[in-house]
């Protein structure tokens, strides 16, 4: 792995600030100052160096914070936004299962900015690149899972295929082949040089489990886990509860090289399943759980300076790693295709601000890029450039320019989520102002996700994705993959030109990257709108909390008061 | 009139009326007549007279909600039944006053066995065990001719003929001193009427009751009444005995009714043989109420109303034609 | 009192009711409530003081004032508009999900509960089926089906309350099926249709009607439950349960965002049921007795 | 009796078969990619492909539902969902019981605060008391039920913080949804109750049980309301039986690991096992709901029982026929 890519943010495991509460450094208000807490995530300059002492180092010993003793607590409990499902390894990953995934397993690699590789092992010692695309990692010789089957090589390759022929994963067809090199080394080689795919792959995909373990296991692991985890499944009612207790054999014994991530700081943690959102708070208010993950802004703020403010609560917040995007159709008879006046006088037309503003209530910040501020490569000069800044009268031009019809309304089509709805009404009201008339379609996830892929059904799209690593990862759905079209039906050879110098392991480059970044810009394939901020609020049991690269709480990471 | 407190039941300048949201319904427009000991008055009038709304008063089940007595006075034994409580009425409800519908098909509860329809009676007005009751019920039903074993059948089980004899037990079961029969037999079949006309005659004698017989069927006036009175638009227009009606009907209405009486053998049953409807209960004409259909109206008819004038002894009529 | 029977007739059964309704004053207040709301929701376009789609995020949550009576909700929108034009939406599922519903139902429920026997059977299995599809479900399918709009919400609610009616309308007639007056019809040849048409279904319209204008108000409340899942009506459109639906996030900070819509399906369901109360008693032949 | 209740629980056969057809053929022709669902919005055409083939998904629709129902018919096997291999058969019985109990318990609140509303509301009809009543059962269905759900949510559990806002703890967590799932069966048991309780109590059978000296409130109990359940109870039985597979929005504020929850997991997942085993299997459990109701009319109606008892209803009546 290169050196220059050690730098970079996989997971923005700490990037996370106190914003109120008794152990915070004062109340912020929530809105104004949105921007720039955000970008600070975002730049790799995680916040948790300032406002969160000891996490990075945390070895499990007492700490004091304030006059009170910081360390493990008996038992915490979360909610979970949706149906967990199942527990096992390899099944289709939800929601609700990556909430639980990372407390049930463990991965090979954890990706910690803090360190000099950037990848720092939970199960993995080393690893070596051998090309782009073949890596040799190198395991710990006693790892044991909770049920003393003992990890060796073997293991690991056969996780990795089983993955991969599982093919339930949209990364499976990453992995060409893992094999076991020696007792404790397997090669692994990807079908992509793509920067941020290895990560990828070793921390967040591929949960590693015994082969006796899973083979013998009854139920294919659906309830009963056994993993090398800090923590083993106590009690699970599907659809409801799982209560998992710290595993008190872990197999890694010395403590310095224990991560964060895999803490047990909680004797138990209990997930709670709450599926209304607006009940999330309440429960943490009624002391049903003691952390609310991914509350409302709106919600936040009554906790920040609201009625529940200075109650003991405290409010963290940090950039999702997922952003919102619009998208044009490309096809052939869209009329996008070869009209990029049209195109911009559309993005002029949108005020992102406004976006923030009234979608997200300010808790979000308009993207300059078509990137999440949190990726490592994201240059912060974008910041300063126009981003078709909103102008009517520069939109009123290039409609001009485009010769566009508008007397044919055009279709908006997004998900059935509140955001994205909101957003495309924004987005309508904006688009009137330049006489565009539009209609909003808006279809369930799985007809969404459906109707994405017929060109006819849609002019343009507000969609969501994920852009944690580069952002030179979202190139990948602007260009065609063999047969897979476009996310967009784009084709422009340019684009997927300067997409595969940028993205490429070897020419992954700040000017390779402006390159591509300029030329996105100024084509409007597909328009930036914005990065929201999560927000998480705990009781005061809790000192620190510990958000993985998913935007979801690790709850054995985060950090306790002890109670007396 | 005389003193009504020696009769056995008298009612007095009795009127009823229903209302409706914003209309009243004058049903009973004061009538009064007596019915004394083991004796048989009919109530003989066109549909909708008012003959079962005097009955239903008698007994004080009117329905409630819109129908209410607004004057007059119901002396059983020299006792208003109107004056007395809900309490006081329940004793004397099919205990002391039976009635009998004319529909046999809609008067038994459907979801009830029938012999518990007549027990609960029975058990209602005397102190007796669930197992006397039933027998007593079991008596009653073999007293009307129904088998005991079909004590346990529900209603709908039964003909309609036999549907009336159990109302008829029912009414019967505690021995009552007066049966209100509403056109008992008006809903039956031709050769079914005369059974059970003939059993309520028996029925009657054996247990010596006073009976208020309401019809409209003259057939069966002849055959079983002591005293007639004739309602019209709910008045008494014309009130003797049997023979005084039969062979001296004075009133005009009536001897529109009976002048047409058919042959016994034939269907006496549902004619109308005076020319044109009655009035609109809610706007009953001034004066006669008989006044539109009348063949002998004079204009007099129509000044004022008409007060019952007696032209033969026992025999009154409310007639200017005849008054005098 | 046979009588003023006959003279029902004479008058014509449609004018005794719309008498008889006349007097009743919850239905005729419900009659009146009702009427506005169809007069807003036919005027809306003009009458309403904010375009319903207009944002100002300078307004956003602002709590009722005289300028925005209802106030703003989340993207600054004046709420009392949406509520005036979103009674386009909200009336049209409630009628029509109950009018094509009660249609269908009807017909089945009629032939069902008259002819019984393996009519009976096919048919009420049939309904069975229907009815063991929940209607979130049906919603989903009829959306993929016919395609997305505010019809699919329509038909959906339609097609899911429709074994009610069907059910409701062969109880009652399965009650009256053997009472006197039917054996009197079929005595004197009267066709099955006939019967079914003059005599059974007079008689048991009055249940029927119960539960026609109970599932109005249910239409409208099923739609917001629809909205609750995510299938409701699209927006913009200010359909009264996709407003509340979609204010409920903010049901404890701007409680006037969610008050406003819901007062409106309130009134809406309660006139509804007024007025179908009086319907019921004015349709009943036998209530005056 | 019993050859009813079999040939009732034969006819199930068909019915389910239909439901199983119906509902496969549907999800099969419903836009929407479980594929697609399983490997996110842009996965390449070929790993799609390759899962579908591999899903089986790929063969002809007659093939997939002819192995379907095999699976269904000939091992009651449910299959197992695509995204999580459990057995969705498995899982239904393990969250069925929620569903259950929280449809029952509501069913049964609605009944008892429903009915006695509406024959409060009846009998006192046009009264104070009927306003009354009739008013509380319309605040009920006048609300949405998610927002009486939220709204009990606020009151009992945040601001007297004596019930748990939402989870499946203890029996005191199913308290504010089964409230709250029953709000709007009060309401329409109440007008049920009420408008059946309204034409029965003005029936022929209830005047009579009054002329038998039968208290108000004995009429009401004993002979009123029997009949006046009759339709309440298919209104209960459908509502009960409908709301096993309608409880989603309830379960879905409460976090209730119900039924509908599982299958709304899997309509947004495009879950087409989950879907259709749900379904299926609410089909079997509301056509038996349907037989018990259909018993329970017989149970309460002896009308119906005799119907069920001895076969075709025509014959009866021919029977009956003759014996007049």
């Amino acid at each position: 792995m290169k050196k220059k890519l050690t730098a970079v943010t996989l997971a923005m495991a700490v990037s996370v600030m106190l914003l109120a509460g008794c152990g915070g450094a004062g109340r912020t208000d929530a809105g104004g100052t949105e921007a720039e807490r955000t970008t600070a995530a975002g730049t790799g300059t995680p916040a948790a160096e300032t406002s969160q002492p000891g996490v990075q180092d945390a070895k499990g010993e007492a700490e004091i914070d304030e006059g009170r003793t910081v360390g493990t607590i008996d038992e915490i409990t979360i909610n979970v936004s949706s149906d967990i499902a199942d527990l096992a390894p390899f099944s289709v990953t939800t929601n609700g299962r990556q909430s639980v995934l990372p407390t049930l397993y463990e991965y090979l690699a954890y990706y910690d900015p803090n360190t000099e590789s950037g990848i720092r092992g939970i199960l993995m010692k080393d690893f070596e690149a051998l090309d782009g695309f073949t890596f040799r990692i190198e395991i710990y010789d006693s790892i044991y899972d909770s049920a003393g089957n003992h990890i060796t090589a073997e293991d690991v390759a056969w996780c990795f295929n089983t993955y991969h022929e599982l093919g339930i994963s949209g990364l499976a067809w990453l992995v060409d082949y893992c094999k076991p090199i020696d007792d404790y080394t397997v090669e692994l080689k990807l079908m992509s040089d793509a920067a941020g795919q290895f990560e990828n792959v070793i921390c967040g995909q591929v949960p590693i489990v015994s082969k006796t373990a899973y083979e013998n296991s009854p139920d294919g692991m659906t309830e009963k886990v056994v993993s090398t985890s800090p923590y083993i499944v106590d009690r699970y009612v599907s659809g409801s509860q799982l209560v998992v207790k710290k595993n008190p054999d872990y197999w890694q014994k010395d403590d310095s090289l224990i991560l964060d991530v895999s803490r047990a700081n909680a004797e138990t943690i209990t997930f709670n399943i709450i599926t209304e959102s607006s009940q999330t708070a309440i429960n943490l208010e009624t002391g049903a759980i003691d952390i609310a993950q991914k509350i409302s802004s709106t919600e936040a703020s009554r906790f920040i300076d609201g009625e529940d403010a200075d109650q003991g609560y405290h409010v963290f917040g940090t950039g999702d790693s997922n952003i919102y995007l619009l998208f044009f159709n490309m096809s052939e008879d869209s009329v996008f295709h070869d009209n990029q006046a049209l195109r911009q006088a559309i993005c002029y037309a949108i005020d992102t601000d406004g976006i923030v503003q009234g979608a997200a209530k300010g808790s979000a910040k308009a993207l300059k890029a078509v990137g999440n501020p949190i990726c490592v490569d994201y240059n912060p000069e974008w910041e300063q450039q126009d981003y078709y800044d909103y102008d009517v009268d520069k939109a009123q031009e290039r409609m001009k320019e485009s010769g566009y019809d508008v007397s044919k309304p055009l279709r908006i089509m997004c998900a059935s989520t509140e955001m994205s709805q909101s957003i495309s009404q924004i987005i309508q009201a904006y688009l009137m102002q330049i006489g565009i008339q539009t209609e909003i379609e808006v279809y369930d996830s799985a007809l969404f996700s459906t109707y994405i892929a017929d060109p006819t059904a849609w002019d343009m799209f507000v969609d969501t994705r994920m852009n944690n690593d580069y952002v030179t990862t979202l190139s990948s759905i602007l260009a065609r993959k063999g047969d897979t079209p476009a996310v967009n039906f784009c084709e422009d050879a340019t684009l997927e030109q300067l997409a595969a110098e940028a993205s490429g392991a070897t020419g992954h480059s700040a000017e390779t990257v402006e390159a591509y970044m300029q030329y996105t810009k100024e084509q409007a394939y597909v328009y930036g709108l914005m990065s929201i901020t999560n927000y998480y609020v705990t009781n005061d049991k809790v000192a620190d909390i510990f958000v993985n690269f998913k935007g979801l709480v690790v709850p054995g990471a985060c950090r306790y008061y002890t109670q007396q | 009139m005389t003193d009504n407190s020696q009769h056995f039941l008298s009612v007095e300048d009795l009127y009823v009326e229903y209302e409706t949201e914003n209309t009243v319904v004058h049903a009973v427009n004061g009538v009064s007549f007596t019915l004394e000991k083991g004796h048989t008055l009919g109530l003989v009038g066109e549909t909708g007279a008012g003959k079962t709304s005097i009955a239903k008063a008698i007994l004080g089940i009117l329905p409630d909600l819109q129908a209410r007595v607004s004057c007059g006075r119901i002396l059983l034994e020299g006792r208003d039944l109107l004056k007395l409580s809900e309490k006081e009425m329940l004793k004397i409800r099919g205990d002391r006053i039976s009635m009998i519908f004319q529909d046999p098909m809609t008067a038994l509860n459907p979801v009830m066995q029938v012999g518990s329809q007549i027990a609960e009676a029975v058990r209602l007005h005397n102190p007796v065990s669930r197992r006397e009751a039933k027998k007593k019920a079991v008596e009653m039903l073999e007293m009307v001719g129904i088998p005991a074993d079909r004590y346990h059948e529900y209603p709908h089980q039964f003909s309609g003929g036999m549907k009336q004899r159990v109302v008829i037990a029912i009414a019967l079961a505690c021995n009552p001193q007066i049966l209100l029969a509403d056109e008992p037999t008006t809903a039956l079949d031709v050769t079914i009427q005369a059974q059970v006309l003939e059993m309520i005659v028996e029925l009657k004698k054996s247990y010596s009751m006073s009976m208020l017989m309401i019809t409209h069927d003259l057939g069966v006036v002849a055959e079983v009444c002591d005293e007639v009175a004739v309602v019209y638009a709910g008045e008494i227009v014309e009130y003797g005995s049997r023979e005084d009606l039969f062979d001296h009907p004075s009133h005009p209405y009536t001897k529109g009714l009976f002048g047409a009486l058919p042959d016994v053998d034939r269907d006496s049953g549902r004619l109308n043989p005076v020319p044109g409807l009655p009035p609109d209960p809610t706007n009953l004409p001034e004066g006669c109420h008989f006044y539109p259909r009348c063949s002998r109206r004079t204009d007099r008819c129509r000044e004022s109303k008409i007060e019952m004038a007696e032209i033969a002894p026992g025999h009154l009529c409310r007639c200017f034609a005849e008054g005098k | 009192m046979k009588r003023r029977t006959d003279r029902k007739r004479e008058l014509g059964p449609g004018m005794q009711v719309f008498g008889r309704l006349a007097k009743n004053k919850a239905a005729m207040a419900g009659l009146l409530v009702l009427s506005v709301m169809i007069v807003i929701a036919l005027l809306s376009p003009w009458i309403i003081p904010y375009p319903y789609e207009a944002l100002d995020f300078s307004n956003a949550f602002a709590p009722p004032s005289p300028k925005h009576w209802f106030g703003c909700d989340d993207l600054g929108r004046d709420i009392l508009s949406r509520v005036m034009y979103g009674a386009r939406y909200s009336l049209a599922i409630g009628l029509l999900a109950v009018l094509v519903g009660a249609a269908i139902g009807t017909v089945i429920g009629s032939v069902t509960g008259y002819f019984g026997g393996v009519i009976d059977n096919v048919l009420m299995r049939f309904l069975d089926i229907l009815s063991a599809i929940p209607s979130i479900l049906m919603a989903i399918v009829i959306s993929a089906v016919f395609g997305a709009g505010f019809s699919k919400c329509i038909l959906a609610i339609a097609i899911s309350t429709m074994p009610q009616y069907a059910r409701v309308l062969r109880g009652s007639i399965m009650s009256v099926r053997d009472m006197e007056y039917l054996e009197a019809a079929s005595s004197i040849n009267c066709s099955n249709m006939r019967i079914i048409a003059r005599h059974i279904l007079p008689n048991s319209f009055s249940a029927m009607l119960v539960t026609a204008t109970m599932n109005v108000g249910t239409a409208i409340l099923m739609a917001a439950s629809l909205s609750y899942i995510g299938l409701g009506v699209q927006p913009p459109a200010p359909e009264w349960g996709a407003m509340l639906s979609g204010a409920r996030g903010y049901i404890r900070d701007y409680p006037h965002m969610v008050l406003f819509p819901g007062i409106a399906i309130m009134v809406t369901v309660l006139c509804l049921n007024m007025f179908g109360d009086g319907l019921r008693d004015a349709l009943d032949p036998k209530l005056k007795r | 009796m019993i050859r009813y209740i079999i040939k009732r629980l034969l006819w199930m056969i068909p019915v389910i078969l239909g439901v199983s057809v119906l509902i496969f053929t549907i999800l099969h022709f419903t836009p929407g990619d479980p594929v697609i669902m399983i490997l996110g919005r842009d996965s390449t055409v070929e790993a799609q492909a390759q899962l579908r083939a591999s899903m089986g998904l790929d063969r002809p629709f007659p093939v997939q539902l002819l192995s379907y129902l095999k699976d269904v018919f000939l091992h009651f096997d449910l299959g197992v969902s695509y995204n999580t291999g459990k057995s969705v058969s498995e899982e239904i019985l393990f969250r069925f019981p929620y569903t259950f109990m929280l449809a029952f318990s509501s069913m049964l609140i609605s009944v008892l605060i429903g009915i006695p509303l509406g024959v409060i509301a009846a009998v006192n009809q046009n009264k104070l008391w009927d306003r009354i009543s009739m008013f509380i059962a319309l605040l009920g269905v006048s609300m949405p039920q998610f927002w009486v759900g939220l709204l009990l949510v606020l009151l009992f559990a945040l601001r007297l913080g004596i019930l748990p806002p939402s989870g499946i703890g203890g029996p005191q967590y199913f308290i504010l949804p089964i409230i709250a799932n029953a709000f709007g069966g009060i309401a329409s048991m109440a007008r049920q109750g009420r408008s059946s309780m309204l034409e029965v109590i003005r029936s022929d059978y209830v005047t009579t049980a009054r002329a038998k000296g039968v208290s108000k409130t004995g009429t009401i109990f004993r002979h009123a309301l029997p009949n006046a359940l009759i339709p309440v109870i298919t209104v209960a039985g459908t509502s009960f039986g409908r709301s096993l597979g309608g409880t989603i929005v309830i379960e879905s504020v409460f976090s209730i690991p119900g039924i509908g929850a599982y299958m709304i997991s899997g309509i947004n997942n495009r879950d087409y096992p989950i879907v259709q085993g749900c379904v299926v299997f609410l089909a079997v459990t509301f056509s038996i709901i349907m037989l018990l109701v259909d018993l329970m009319y017989a149970f309460v109606d002896p009308r119906i029982k005799a119907q069920y008892v001895s076969g075709s209803r025509k014959r009866r009546v021919k029977n009956e026929k003759k014996d007049r």
